[in-house]
Order: structure tokens, then sequence, then C-alpha cells
């Protein structure tokens, strides 16, 4: 267990630093820098090239990469050549936002999709399999633009029930902020979560150790919770676990739809406006999430299954 | 990744036409419609103008509707492709090798590339070679890659392994009796079911890059960028956005239907064979 | 007009939240180095200029109550206003010159009006008393008010150091700030022109969609510079009102003068002639703005409304191309999504231009760089222009040092005809010679200025007193003299 | 004394098919009632209807009277069988190691079931105790991965037991056991019934139900065809060992073969074994379960790549399976021990059978169809059957399609691995005449096999293994009669259940059992 874990550490570390190098070689492919992207119809070129001096951008690459790499090694993150400000403090600021909306769309997404699958998986095949499994498909296949617009038009600037942007809203206040952008993200989420659930249901209910208990008169409710709920809900965690990249992608949508200043918004403005440092920052943090959420969904389905093999 | 559960475990409660009609009307007008030229004159911004009225450019809803489907699926068509060639290449390839280091050149990079974001890739290319479609496939495309390159590896590792392939050997049967008798053959199921999901990610992916304007120009007829592009206009006009999304979500639904009634039908004879 | 209906007697007290387009991280709080709309609406809550711009765009007084200048419009003696920063100092005439000096500061390049206030010598410039200062030029300049109207002039306390610690003379005092967001600022109770009515302002960012989207809702009470789809949307509703300051920019498209095919003067004249103005106004903006005549700041001062307007003419436009032997060749025509309506327009113009035989072909760019890829590369493409005078105008623009030239219009005879008029001190012979200028400009120039869109602000229905005059200007985005009803 | 269990007149039905018909027997507490009889002859759907369960679309019919409570009368199952579930009757399935779920520790099963039958008393640690296991609440807290395969058994054993039923259905419980850990069963179900427990046994097994049984129900396509007492079975004839006979050269020759499961002899599983085969001739390979005999023989055929030491054939060096020659390939033949996995499921099986003739004596496709029906005829199965997909085949019908899949080849040498487990004694014959002929056309034998008296009849020469090494050999005869090593003996002590009452008590400590060490 100890070396498994030493393992997946390096594993990890390596996959850091090499993720690292990636990211820089891939803003360093991006046309201009930021000096030129600060450019406006005031400034001269000879002040932009002042500027890249200034910013340190004159340097070669390598050299750049060495000394920000150097600098996170040490716990520094490094300043934002946009803003001049500590690339912590925008990472900070921009996480909240999305982590709130990330922990609500679970919050509404996990206990429903265990509860859809279970009911389907116990009912396979049966009506109310096939209502909830059409019902999430055709949500599922909705492009979530096209519900946020929708969503929008209907409940916001129609009806006017709901807030239709975050900007001027404060989301201690108002949660109800949250209620349209968690709506978009549902969607697709609880298709994939609820019939991987219902998946797993299905070959636990068949499972002979499910049959023996049934047969040594396990009563049915305690037959699904104790028994057939850790088996089925090991499919369920290790696709949250991959939700998230496509989550993320989702999030941008959102972000940008409901002018949500979060993460993924800040990860595209840093790559458009070449802010290495920034692009930088934000992808180690979202590498290491990525790490850590994988780990935790191995641990978490070693712990409900232990016979589940831990590397690979 | 290990192979997915199939995602579709029931059969898809619509009738078979009618997902074959939902799938088959965005494809037909993705493919011929880009050679049908309406007459219609330009008119304003968001009028009635025409039968679906116009756009914020003043034009023809309809028009634009039969010349946007190309980009809208061609796109997500031509990433899958491509990740499934590089992918599908290299997780056969790592398979059936029996050098160990070669399987591990292969694969680990791919772990490595894992926790990359996709939005980042895609960002970068997209701001990188803004408005081109051909980098955005691409870009889509190796996205997915690390993703089929081990679905297919471990489809095939499975059945690489098993003592099958040694009664094959042992029969003396050629590499490419085993590889593409058995283990290719093995490899067919999961890759059936990936691509079906695999395809509509793509669908929506490329939409989303369009919608936020990281993608094509924003005068392109692309179903998407329509969407996007119009919704300011909703409540003036509200077909320049609801017709491209009904096309995109007819396709996406439908293809969804599809996949999950032939995933479960392939299921079921599995069953029935048994 | 006033946007205000009129209404019963202004209400003291409540909280205005207003959103501009915003900047992400590249917003800042140094009054120097603002450069977005939503950076000059912080800092005009917060600090103001010696001088203003006037709904003509031609200089007011404002920190200074007034000025004078010798007849060579080389030394310029500017009075100040009993003001007083907030954190109780009074204004001194060394508060301005150390202002001046900050933006001058060589070391901190992005300093922006360190370009047009090149002239001023600062070592000959000094202190005449508490509340007279001299300023110094070492090139005579009949427009210099106007140059300390311009962006990033704000007047500082002497000795400010830190821009996260706002202080200034303006209607409202710093609360917090967030780069990207938002800035909250509360009223300055012993602001020297009638403190404002609201007790709180927040500033907020946010795209276009977002901004509609909020003064809707009514998570906002202002919305800066809202399109003309959603003027037409919120006037279908009653909770939104349209406060528009008729043709108060310019859109345009800028070709090279000195690019083939431009550099030949039948094809620019040829272009210019093939822009069916009309049609660009009604789609791209619209409706909502005027045709253009080619020529920067229609209705500003010094704009020469007597010129005919420019019409329609394929046929004319196709003898010329003829001529120049350039139909049936193709251009690109370089666009990016940076500014409402460009690719629109440039998608539009190119279906205008083929119906002559010339095939433009729309390349999108990247939106950040454009207004550096305008400069260097293609040969034509889309200029958008916020509200400026004149001849600041032509300064940054249309000279041949100048820093945007992007018609690249370097003329000799042009930059020492505009020298000869910025040296008269008597108005009407400047504005004779400007006009002069402008006119070859017209004719002979890179610009073709479609239309002057209006400037679009959204308010909530209960809110007061906001002027409809352009950007830029004294009265826009004023929030002291607005209140809530 | 009144039987707990009296079946009368049960009848199943699956639509058209009638699978148990017209089937009686009592269980008496104390004693063990026996079921036998050939596969699929309706033991299974016989003894789940005491729980009044049955599978899809099966319909039951008749009266089954368990404790007094009617579970199943003339419409089927009775709303009394709910009651009778775990509390009187309780099933142990045919691979109980399945049967546990691999997400709970066994503590918690064993506890859950306790508060649902028996909330006042402490009846898991004596349900352990009766099941052989330990009852610390180190072990309660293990996951059942963390046992071997026989400590899985016993857990098991002990859920059904924490049930404290009065009668326990034990469906095959020998099926896959080595003679030793099979003796250890037997004395286990003597005591619970000692107890006062009756017994339900399931098995072809005959022997495990002469030992134990006091009444058989025969069997035979869903009808009892004779019942009694044990003596209704016919005494099984006592196999006499094949002698010594042909000499000659060795034809196979392996020498200090060792073999390890991952690179550079990490490992181990084999040390040392040093093995010789002459034309016509049989070698015996015997072992308790994991000792290593698979291993071997996958050696030899070249598939286990991981060894050191010599392989020669004809005195020629023989390399992995990869490297052999076409010639080396034929000669050498392996029919493997978990048949259905090495068959393609798409594909019919006699044309996987032909494949070998084509590919490796280059026969033509029809020549090759023909000798594989042939071969397979020969066998018992038919050529209806061999046309269908393995997944269609019966465990029996498939073992016998893989060695006609090897003997297609002409091998020299042909590698049995436990051939004929899935087999009844007609098709143990079959294989056995088959395998006669090709000794005496020269085809020397490597049989793999866990019943000491099929081995003993068809071997010349005995090896056994143990933990991957040969601690004895010699003629069968020899082996059998005069065993000197310890472990030896008690494999052959303990494979004469049913013929003869074991002279001395088997030892029962689980460190007997190679596969009983915790794993984690
Ligand atoms: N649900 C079912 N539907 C139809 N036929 C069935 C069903 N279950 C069992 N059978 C058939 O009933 C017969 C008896 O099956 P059963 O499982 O009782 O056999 P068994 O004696 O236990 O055999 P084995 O020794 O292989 O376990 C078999 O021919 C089988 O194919
Ligand atoms: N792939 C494997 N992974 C882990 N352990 C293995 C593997 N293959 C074999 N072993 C172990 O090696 C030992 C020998 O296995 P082998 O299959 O040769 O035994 P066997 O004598 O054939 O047993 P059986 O009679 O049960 O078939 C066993 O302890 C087994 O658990
Ligand atoms: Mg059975
Ligand atoms: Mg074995
Ligand atoms: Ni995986």
């Amino acid at each position: 267990m100890r070396s498994y874990a030493a393992q997946r550490a390096a594993l990890a570390l390596v996959q850091l630093a090499v993720l690292s190098v990636l990211v820089f070689v891939l803003t360093a492919l991006l046309p201009g820098d930021a000096a030129e992207m600060r450019f406006t119809e005031t400034l001269t070129p000879e002040r932009i090239s002042r500027m890249r001096t200034q910013l340190g951008l004159d340097q070669p690459a390598l050299e750049r990469f060495g000394h920000w790499f150097g600098n996170v090694l040490t716990g520094d993150l490094g300043t934002s050549l946009i803003s001049g400000g500590p690339v912590a403090d925008i990472i900070r600021h921009s996480v909240g936002a999305t982590l709130v909306l990330t922990l609500a769309t679970l919050a509404v997404v996990v206990p429903l999709a265990v509860v859809l699958g279970i009911v389907m998986g116990t009912r396979e095949n049966g009506r109310l399999d096939r209502a909830i499994t059409s019902v999430t498909l055709a949500l599922s296949a909705i492009p979530d633009f096209v519900i946020a617009v929708l969503l929008v038009a209907v409940f916001s600037l129609k009806l006017g029930w709901l807030p239709a942007t975050w900007v001027g809203g404060d989301l201690l206040a108002s949660p109800a902020l949250l209620i349209l952008p968690v709506a978009v993200l549902f969607g697709r989420t609880v298709c994939l979560l609820s019939r991987q659930v219902r998946a797993g249901t299905i070959s636990a209910l068949q499972a002979e150790y499910v049959v023996q208990a049934r047969r040594l008169g396990v009563p049915r409710r305690q037959l699904l919770l104790r028994h057939v709920l850790p088996n089925a809900a090991v499919p369920g965690v290790q696709e949250l676990a991959r939700t998230g990249d496509t989550l993320l992608g989702g999030v941008l949508v959102v972000e940008a739809i409901f002018a949500i200043p979060g993460f993924a918004t800040a990860l595209v403005d840093g790559v458009e406006t070449r802010d290495v440092p920034v692009v930088q920052g934000l992808t180690l943090v979202l590498a290491v999430a990525a790490l850590v959420i994988n780990l935790a969904a191995d641990l978490v389905c070693n712990r409900l299954v232990p016979r589940t093999e831990l590397l690979r | 990744m290990k192979a997915r559960l199939p995602l579709a475990g029931s059969v898809a409660r619509l009738p078979l036409a009618v997902s074959a009609v939902l799938v088959v009307v965005p494809l037909l007008v993705a493919v011929f419609g880009p050679f049908v030229h309406l007459e219609a004159a330009p008119g304003l911004p968001y009028s009635s103008q025409g039968v679906l009225g116009t756009d914020g450019l003043g034009r023809d809803v309809l028009q634009l509707l039969l010349s946007g489907g190309r980009t809208a699926l061609g796109m997500a068509f031509g990433a899958v492709l491509i990740a499934y060639i590089v992918g599908g290449l290299i997780g056969l390839t790592a398979a059936s090798t029996r050098h160990r280091w070669l399987d591990e050149a292969l694969i680990r990079p791919l772990d490595v590339l894992l926790p990359l974001p996709s939005l980042l890739v895609i960002s970068v290319v997209a701001v990188g070679w803004r408005a081109s479609a051909l980098a955005i496939t691409f870009a889509v495309a190796m996205v997915n890659v690390p993703t089929v390159a081990r679905l297919v590896r471990a489809a095939a590792l499975d059945a690489a392994s098993s003592p099958v392939v040694e009664a094959l050997r042992m029969q003396r049967e050629s590499w490419f009796g085993i590889h593409l008798g058995y283990v290719g053959r093995a490899v067919l199921g999961p890759v059936a079911a990936d691509i079906g999901t695999r395809i509509t990610l793509a669908v929506f992916l490329v939409a989303s890059v369009n919608f936020l304007g990281l993608g094509l120009s924003p005068t392109a007829p692309d179903w998407a960028v329509s969407v996007s592009r119009n919704r300011e206009g909703l409540l003036l006009q509200p077909w320049a956005v609801l017709a491209p999304a009904f096309m995109l979500v007819s396709f996406t639904l439908g293809f969804n239907l599809l996949a999950d009634r032939l995933v479960h039908r392939s299921r079921r004879l599995v069953e029935v064979a048994r | 007009g006033s946007g205000g209906e009129a209404a019963a007697q202004p209400r003291q007290g409540g909280r205005l939240r207003a959103v501009y387009a915003g900047g992400g991280a590249k917003e800042v709080l140094d009054p120097h180095v603002q450069s977005l709309f939503v950076d000059i609406a912080r800092h005009k809550a917060m600090y103001e200029k010696l001088v203003e711009l006037g709904p003509d765009l031609k200089p007011v007084p404002r920190l200074a109550e007034k000025w004078e200048h010798d007849a060579q419009a080389t030394t310029w003696r500017f009075t100040l206003r009993d003001a007083t920063f907030h954190d109780g100092k009074k204004l001194t005439s060394e508060d301005v010159l150390y202002s001046l000096a900050r933006i001058a500061d060589p070391a901190v390049p992005e300093r922006v009006a360190q370009s047009s206030l090149a002239t001023l010598d600062l070592r000959r410039s000094k202190a005449i008393d508490a509340r007279t200062v001299e300023l110094v030029l070492s090139a005579p300049n009949a427009e210099f008010p106007a140059l300390l109207a311009g962006i990033g002039t704000q007047i500082v306390r002497d000795g400010f150091k830190d821009p996260t610690k706002p202080i200034g003379t303006g209607a409202f005092r710093f609360v917090s700030f967030d780069a990207g967001r938002s800035l909250v600022a509360s009223r300055y109770d012993d602001y020297w022109d009638e403190p404002a009515r609201i007790e709180e302002l927040h500033i907020l960012s946010a795209e276009s969609e977002a901004r509609a989207n909020a003064v809707q809702g009514g998570q906002a009470e202002y919305a800066n510079d809202m399109t003309a789809t959603f003027a037409r949307t919120a006037e279908a509703g009653k909770t939104v009102r349209i406060v528009a300051a008729k043709a108060s920019t310019m859109q345009a498209f800028v070709m090279k003068v000195d690019r083939p095919p431009f550099d030949n003067p039948d094809v620019r004249m040829a272009f210019k002639l093939l822009a069916d103005r009309q049609r660009l106004v009604d789609v791209v903006l619209a409706g909502r703005g005027a045709v253009g005549n080619d020529l920067f700041g229609k209705g500003y001062q010094y704009y020469p409304a007597d010129l005919p307007q420019r019409e329609r003419n394929v046929e004319e436009a196709k003898a010329l191309l003829k001529k120049a032997g350039v139909l049936n060749q193709e251009i690109e025509f370089l666009t990016a999504d940076a500014s409402a309506g460009f690719v629109e327009a440039a998608t539009l113009f190119a279906e205008q231009v083929a119906e002559a035989g010339v095939k433009l072909k729309v390349t999108t760019g990247s939106s950040q760089t454009y207004a550096k890829d305008l400069l260097t590369k293609g040969a034509i493409g889309n200029h958008r222009s916020g509200a400026m005078p004149i001849p600041q105008y032509i300064t940054d623009r249309l000279l041949t040092k100048s820093p945007f030239n992007v018609t690249h219009w370097r003329r000799p005879a042009f930059d020492s005809g505009f020298a000869a008029a910025q040296v008269l001190t008597d108005e009407t012979a400047r504005s004779t010679k400007y006009g002069e200028l402008q006119q070859t400009l017209r004719d002979d120039g890179g610009i073709i200025a479609w239309g002057h869109p209006d400037y679009l602000v959204a308010v909530s229905a209960k809110v007061q007193g906001v002027a409809a005059v352009p950007p830029n200007t004294l009265d826009s985005g004023r929030f002291d003299k607005v209140w809530l009803a | 004394m009144n039987p707990v269990v009296q079946v009368i007149r049960l009848a199943a039905t699956a639509g058209e098919s009638i699978l148990v018909d017209n089937v009686c027997f009592d269980v008496w507490p104390g004693q063990v009632t026996a079921l036998v009889g050939a596969s699929g002859s309706g033991k299974t759907t016989s003894a789940l209807a005491l729980l009044g369960e049955h599978g899809n679309g099966v319909r039951l019919g008749g009266t089954v009277e368990v404790d007094g409570q009617v579970v199943v009368d003339r419409n089927g199952p009775t709303s009394a069988a709910a009651g009778v579930k775990g509390r009187v009757v309780a099933y142990m399935p045919q691979h109980p190691g399945s049967a546990l779920n691999p997400a709970r520790r066994i503590g918690a099963t064993l506890r859950e079931l306790e508060r649902l039958h028996h909330p006042t008393e402490n009846v898991v640690v004596e349900a352990l105790r009766a099941a052989q296991l330990p009852s610390d609440p180190k072990t309660l807290k293990r996951f059942p991965h963390q046992f071997s395969g026989g400590q899985r058994q016993r857990i098991a054993m002990a859920q059904a037991l924490t049930c404290r039923p009065k009668v326990l259905v034990l469906d095959e419980p020998s099926t896959g056991l080595d003679s030793i850990t099979r003796l250890q069963l037997v004395s286990e179900l003597e005591g619970l019934a000692d107890g006062g427990l009756g017994i339900l046994l399931l098995s072809h097994d005959l022997d495990l139900v002469r030992a134990l049984a006091s009444q058989v129900v025969v069997l035979s396509a869903g009808q009892v065809i004779d019942s009694g007492g044990p003596e209704v079975l016919a005494v099984a004839p006592e196999l006499a060992p094949a002698g010594t006979t042909a000499a000659g050269k060795p034809l196979l020759k392996a020498m200090s073969l060792s073999a390890s499961l991952r690179p550079r002899g990490r490992d181990p599983i084999l040390h040392g074994v040093d093995l010789a085969v002459r034309p016509g001739h049989c070698i015996g390979i015997v072992g308790r379960s994991g000792s290593g005999k698979t291993t071997l023989a996958r050696c030899v055929a070249g598939l286990h790549e991981r060894y050191t030491g010599r392989l020669l054939l004809d005195d020629q060096s023989l390399p992995v399976l990869r490297k052999r020659s076409l010639e080396q390939n034929r000669r050498i033949q392996y029919v493997w021990q978990e048949v259905r996995g090495s068959f393609d499921e798409r594909r019919p099986v006699d044309q996987q059978v032909a494949r070998t003739a084509q590919r490796l004596r280059g026969l033509r496709h029809t020549e090759a169809d023909a000798e594989a029906v042939a071969t397979l005829a020969r066998l018992g199965v038919s050529a209806i059957t061999a046309g269908r997909p393995p997944s269609r085949l019966s465990g029996g019908e498939l073992q016998r399609a893989a060695l006609a899949r090897a003997v297609l080849a002409h091998p020299d040498v042909l590698i049995c691995d436990e051939i004929t487990t899935a087999l009844d004694d007609h098709g143990t014959a079959l294989v056995v005449e088959l395998l006669t002929e090709l000794k005496d056309r020269g085809t020397a034998l490597v049989w793999i096999g866990h019943d000491l008296g099929l081995v003993a009849a068809v071997s010349d020469h005995v090896l056994v293994i143990e933990a991957g090494r040969v601690i004895e050999q010699g003629p069968p005869a020899t082996v059998m009669t005069e065993p000197k090593h310890d472990l030896t003996r008690r494999l052959v002590r303990a494979a004469r259940i049913g013929h003869r009452p074991p002279d001395s008590p088997p030892v029962l400590t689980s460190s007997n059992d190679t596969r009983s060490e915790p794993r984690r």
C-alpha cells in the first residue's frame, strides 16, 4: 500500500514536470507575446519593446522557463505579465467561483444520479427504466450552450424568474444565481453518472453474492443498501473522476454565458493575452487537481470494493 | 482507460425510425445543403422575411442552415476519425508488441498527457490558428488520442493475452490471422460502443469552441456560430437561433438513441448466444 | 438632449451599479496607465483632469478654472479650482506638476499620455503660486488644453506612489477594486462640484451579453456600450431605457496608401465609391447611426460639415478599377472580432465590392493582436475610433510620426500644414485650415468612414440624469449627476 | 423423528420442456441425503425448490414441505417460502467463493445475518468454529479476497451456518478440490450432521456421496431412477495400475527446470524439476492444487517463457513456442486446463479444431474438416454440436474438442492438463481409449490429474509435485502402494474415501492447504 502510494506520487511528479514543459512549449508556439497584447492605439512600438525588456520577455525561452520552474519549486508561482499581480492571487480569485459551481452541480447530480441509477437498475427494462433513460439521454444530447441560451431566454428574459448573469450579483445574497448555471451543467453529467450506476446495479444484482445474500434471507432494502450500492457505485465513481475534464469544458461555456469569473475563463484569457505565468500556474493547479481526484477515486473504489486492482 | 461500460444499457425506446430521421436529416443537410442555393434577397437584420426569417446580418436563415452543417458535423467526424487512426494505431501497436519497452514508450507519454486539460490544448490551437477549421479539428482529435489509444490498448491487451491467442499460436496461426482475425475483432466491440459517445462529444466540443468564438469566423454559417451570434436577437427573431440549434440537437439526440440501441442489441445477442 | 425625462426632484442616496466592457487582467487602477473604457470610467469617478471635453469635443475647464496663453501658444497659465483631495489636502500647483512628471516618467513606458504630452517641457514649467501653474511647451500648440483632456491625464496627489490606494479629487472615493470584476466607490461629501446624489457606485466589468442580461435582470442600473440589437429588444420592454448619443463614434475601413493596390489613388477612390453606406448602417449598426463621409468627427468642433456626402457609384468605381487594372484581383481584408461589427462589416463590404468585380477575401485574425496587426499587416482592414478632438485624431493617426497611422498616410505637406494650423491662435483661422486638410484626406486618404454609430447606453427605468453625449466627454459616464428615482 | 424436509412429486417445467418430474425425497435431521446424477439431471433445480426458488420461466409444482411449512404447492412457491430462506434452509452454491461480497468485510456480513435471524445470540463465533475458522476480530475485519480459496469456501459455510438453519444444501462442494482438501470437507460435514443438521448433498462425485450419505436419490433426466441407502451406488471398480512397459531413448527431456512468475526469477513457482518421457510412454503428474503442475506443462509446451534449465526434444534443444520450427511446434501439443478460455467465441468449434491439421500438417480445408469431425465423433461429440460456437457447448464437450484440436496435429508429445474434470465416466472412457491408441502408435503423454486412480491407470511413471518440487516419483504401482513421502501418503489415503474408511482422521489445520496463506 505504501509503495503503491509512493509509486503514484513519483509518477505524478514526473507528470507535472513534463506537463509544465509541455504547457510552456505550447504557449511559446503562440504568435506574439504579452507585451504585444498590451498594445493599444496610444502606445508606440518603441515603448512596447521597452515593456518587453521590463517583463523579461526578451530573454531566451529556456532561461525564462528555468527561472519560472525554479520559483515554482520554492512555492512561488510568479507574477502575471498583464496585471503584474501574483499568479497565486489570480488562481485564488478564479478558483472560488468554479469550485462553487462544480460542487453545487455535483451536490445536485450525485445523489440524483445514484437514486436514478438504482431505480433504473432494479427495474431493468421496465417502463420506469425506459422513461428515465430516454429523458436523461435526451438531456445529455443537447449541447450545453443551447440549453444555456434557451434557459436564459425563457427563465430570465421572458419570465424574469431567475438572474441571467453573475454580474452585479452577490452569491451569498442571492443563491438563485446558481440555479441556471447548475441546470446547464446538470444534464450531461446526470446522464453519464446515472447510467454508470445503473450498469453497476444491474451487474451487482446479478452477482452471485447478492443472489446468495437473498437466499440467506437478507431483505430487499438492506440488500440494495448494503450489498448492491457499494458495488454499483464503483463505475460511477470512476466515471466521476473521468468527467472532470469534460465538466471543465462545459464550465467554460457556462462561465462565458453567465459571466462567471472562474477558472476556465481565466485560463482562456491567459492564453489569449499570452500571460504565460498565469497559464502555467492554472494548468499546474488543474493537473494537480486531476491527479488528486483520480487518486482519490481509485482509493475510494478500492475502499468500496477492495479487490479492485490498484495499478491499472 | 479501461473499456467503458457501454454507456447505453437499455433499448432506445423511440422507434428506430424516429431516431434514424433525427440523425439523417441533419446529416443530409450537412452533406447536400451547401449545393442548394436559394434565391433570397438580402434583408434587414432579424426580419421575418423568408421562410425562417433573417439573421443578424440580414441573411436568409434557411440558406445559412443549409450551408452551416458541413463544418458543424464535418469537423467532429474528422476529429474522431483522426483520433481513431492515430490512437488506434498506438493502442494496437502497444498491445501487440512483444517488447515491453515499446509498449511503455507508447503508453507512458499518454499517461502524462492525460491530466493536460483539453481546454488548454484547444484554446491554444484556437488562439494560435484562429478561424482555421483544420486546426480545430486536429486539436479536438489530439485531445481524444490518449483516451482512444488506452481504450484500444486495453481491449486489445485483454484479447492478446488470452489463452485463445496461445491456442492459435499453438496451431501456428499467422500473425495476421491472429491479430486481424481475433484480436482486431475483439477490439471492435468496445470501439463500436465508444465511437457513438465520442462522436457526440466531439460535436459538442467543436460546437462549444465555435460558440465561444474561439473557432470559426463569426460570420461563418456554421450552426454553432449561428446560435452564438444570433442569441442576442433571440427575442426578435427566434428562428435564427432555434433552427441551427435544432439541427445540432437533432443529430446528437438521434445519434445517442441509435448508439444506445446498437449497444443494447449487441449485448442482447451476446446474452442469447451464451 | 438629456436622457432624463424632466423627472421630479432629484433623489438622494442609493447604490448604482454600472457595467462596462471588461478587460480581465488587463484592467488597471493606475489612472495614468488606463486604456479601456472601464478604466476610464473608474478613474473618472475618483480622479479629475485639468481640462475636460464638451459634447462637441471642445475643451472645457475642470480642475483648471481657466487658462491663458502667450501669443505663440507656448507658455500656458492654468488657474486651479478650490478642490480638495479625498484625504483632505487642498489641490495645489505642486500636485499638477507632480502628476505631469509622473506621466512623463520614461521608466514606465505604459503611461499612456506620454506621447500626446511629449512637447511639454517640464523643466521650464513651474508653479506660480499655490493655485496657478505655468506650463511651457517646446513647440507652440494652440490645442494644448485639449491634450490635457486626453486619456491618462488625471491629476493625482503630490507624492502619489501606490496606485492601489487611489486618492483623487473626484466625486467618489475608493473602497475596493478587483481587476476584471468590480470597483466599489462611495460618495465624496466634500466634492467641489456638488456632491453626488447616489451613495455608492459599483463599476463592473462584463461582456456585452452579460451587460444586457444584467441591466435587464435588475442586477445593474447602467450598462455602457450596448448593441443596436439589444436596443431593439429593450425598447420592446419597459424595464430598460436606451440613452443614445447620436452618431458619436466612427466605423471605417482603412486602406494602406503605400501598399498595392491602394497605393493607387484611383483604387482608393473606387473603394470609397463602392461602399453602400446606408446598407452598412442598416445592417451592421441595425440602423442606429448616421452614414459617414470618409471623415472622422462628425458633429465635432472643426468638422467640415459643408462637404458633400459621398454617394455610391458602382459604374464610376468600375471604370476607376479598370483603369488601375485591379479588376478580378483578389485582395485580402484583414479583420477580427475585436470590436462589435468588424467582421460583419467586412463580410458585407466584401459583397458590395464584389459587385464591381473585385474579390475581397475576408480573413479573421486574433482580436487580441488586431490593433497591432492592422498597423503592420495587410492592405485593408477595419477601424473604429471613439470620440476625441479632431486635431488629436490627426496627431495620433495621420502624421508621418503618428504611432497609430494605420493608413500609412505620410505626406510631408499634410504634416506641415497641420503643424502650421496648430500654432494659429485664432480659432476661425485654425478651423479653416483644418477644414482644408480634412478635404484632402476625404478625397485622397485611406479612410472609408462609412458610418457613425450611435453610442448606446442602457439604463434601468428608475435611473435619471444620464446625458446622451459622446464617450470621452465630460458628461459621459458621469455618475455624480445621476439619481435613482 | 420426522423428516425436516419432505419433497413429494416435485415437478418443474419450463414452457414445453420438463426439467424435473415426480421427484420425491426426504431430508432427516442429523443425516446426509444425496442427490446424484449426471450433469443436467435436475439436481440444482430440485434443491432450490426447498427455498421456493426457481429459474427464469420455470414453473414449480408438487409439494415441498420444510419444517412443517408448505413452501411449494400445486400453484408454485407459497408465501411461506420467504420465511424459510436462511433461517430454515441455507443453500451453498456451486462455487462458494463467488458468493462472498468482495466489498464487505466478512464480519459485517456475518453480523448482519446474525441480527436478522438470531439477534440475541452470539451465533457468529459458533458458526466460525463449526466452519473451522478463527473468530478473532482481525479475521473478521478482512475482506474475502484476503483469504485463500479453501478458506473462502469455509467462510461461505460459516455464513450459511450463522443463519443456524435446520437444513444445509450443498451444491457440488467437491469440484476442483484435491483429494486432501476433499477429505477435510468430508469430516467437516460429518461433524455438522452429528450436530443435528440435516444436509442435502448434490454431487456427481460418487466417492464423496458414498463416504457421507445415508440416503441416496439418483436422478436422471429429471426423474428419480433409484433411491435408498448408499448401496444403490455401484462400488467403483479398482483401477489396476499399469506397469512399466516400453523402453527406449527418452523423446522429451527437461533438466533442472525452474520457472517464475516475474522476470529474473522473482516469484518462483518451479524449482529444478527433471522429467523424461519415452515414446509410447505416459508420465503422470499429481500434486495438490497450486503446486505448479500447469506451470510445468506450460514450460514444456513453450507457453511459459520465464524459465531456466534445459528442454530437449530428441536430444535437440527446444526453444519457447515462438521460436519453435513448424515441426517442433507440431510434435508437442498442449490441451488446456481451462478449455473455455482457449476457444474463440466467434467461430464454430469444428473449424477451430480443423485448423490444426491445416496449419500444422498442411492438409487441405476439406480433409482437415473431415478428420476433425471424425475425431470429435470418436470422442462422442456430434458434428451438429461441434458446428456451434463454443458458448453453446457444455464444459465436457468443449474439453473433448480441445483434446481433438491437439490430437489433429499428430503430436509426438501430448500434454493433457486435467482434461477429464468435466466428464462423466462414459466420456472419460472414450478419452482414455483414444489416448491408449495414440500411446500404442508411439505418442508420449504427459498426464496431469488429481484423480489418483485414473492417473495410476493411464501412466507408466508418476511424479508427485509439491510447491514446485518433485517430492517423489516411480512406477504408479509403487507410488500408490508404498508412498514414501508424507504428502504422497496423505494424497493416496485421502483418495480412497468412499472405497474404504480412512484409517486415521485427517489433519485439519489450514497450514496443510498450500493456498491457505492469506493473500494481500
Ligand atoms: N431457467 C431455466 N430455463 C430452462 N431450462 C432450465 C432452466 N434452468 C435449468 N434448466 C435446465 O434444467 C435441467 C436441469 O438443470 P439443473 O441445474 O437442475 O441440473 P443439475 O443436475 O444441477 O446439473 P449440474 O450438475 O450441471 O449442475 C438442465 O437441462 C437445464 O438446462
Ligand atoms: N498469473 C499468476 N499470477 C499469480 N500467481 C500465479 C499465476 N499463475 C500461477 N500462479 C501461482 O503459481 C502456483 C502454481 O500454479 P499452477 O497453475 O501451476 O498450479 P497447478 O498445480 O496447476 O494447480 P491446479 O491443480 O489448481 O490447476 C499457484 O500457487 C498459483 O497461485
Ligand atoms: Mg447444478
Ligand atoms: Mg493446473
Ligand atoms: Ni482508464
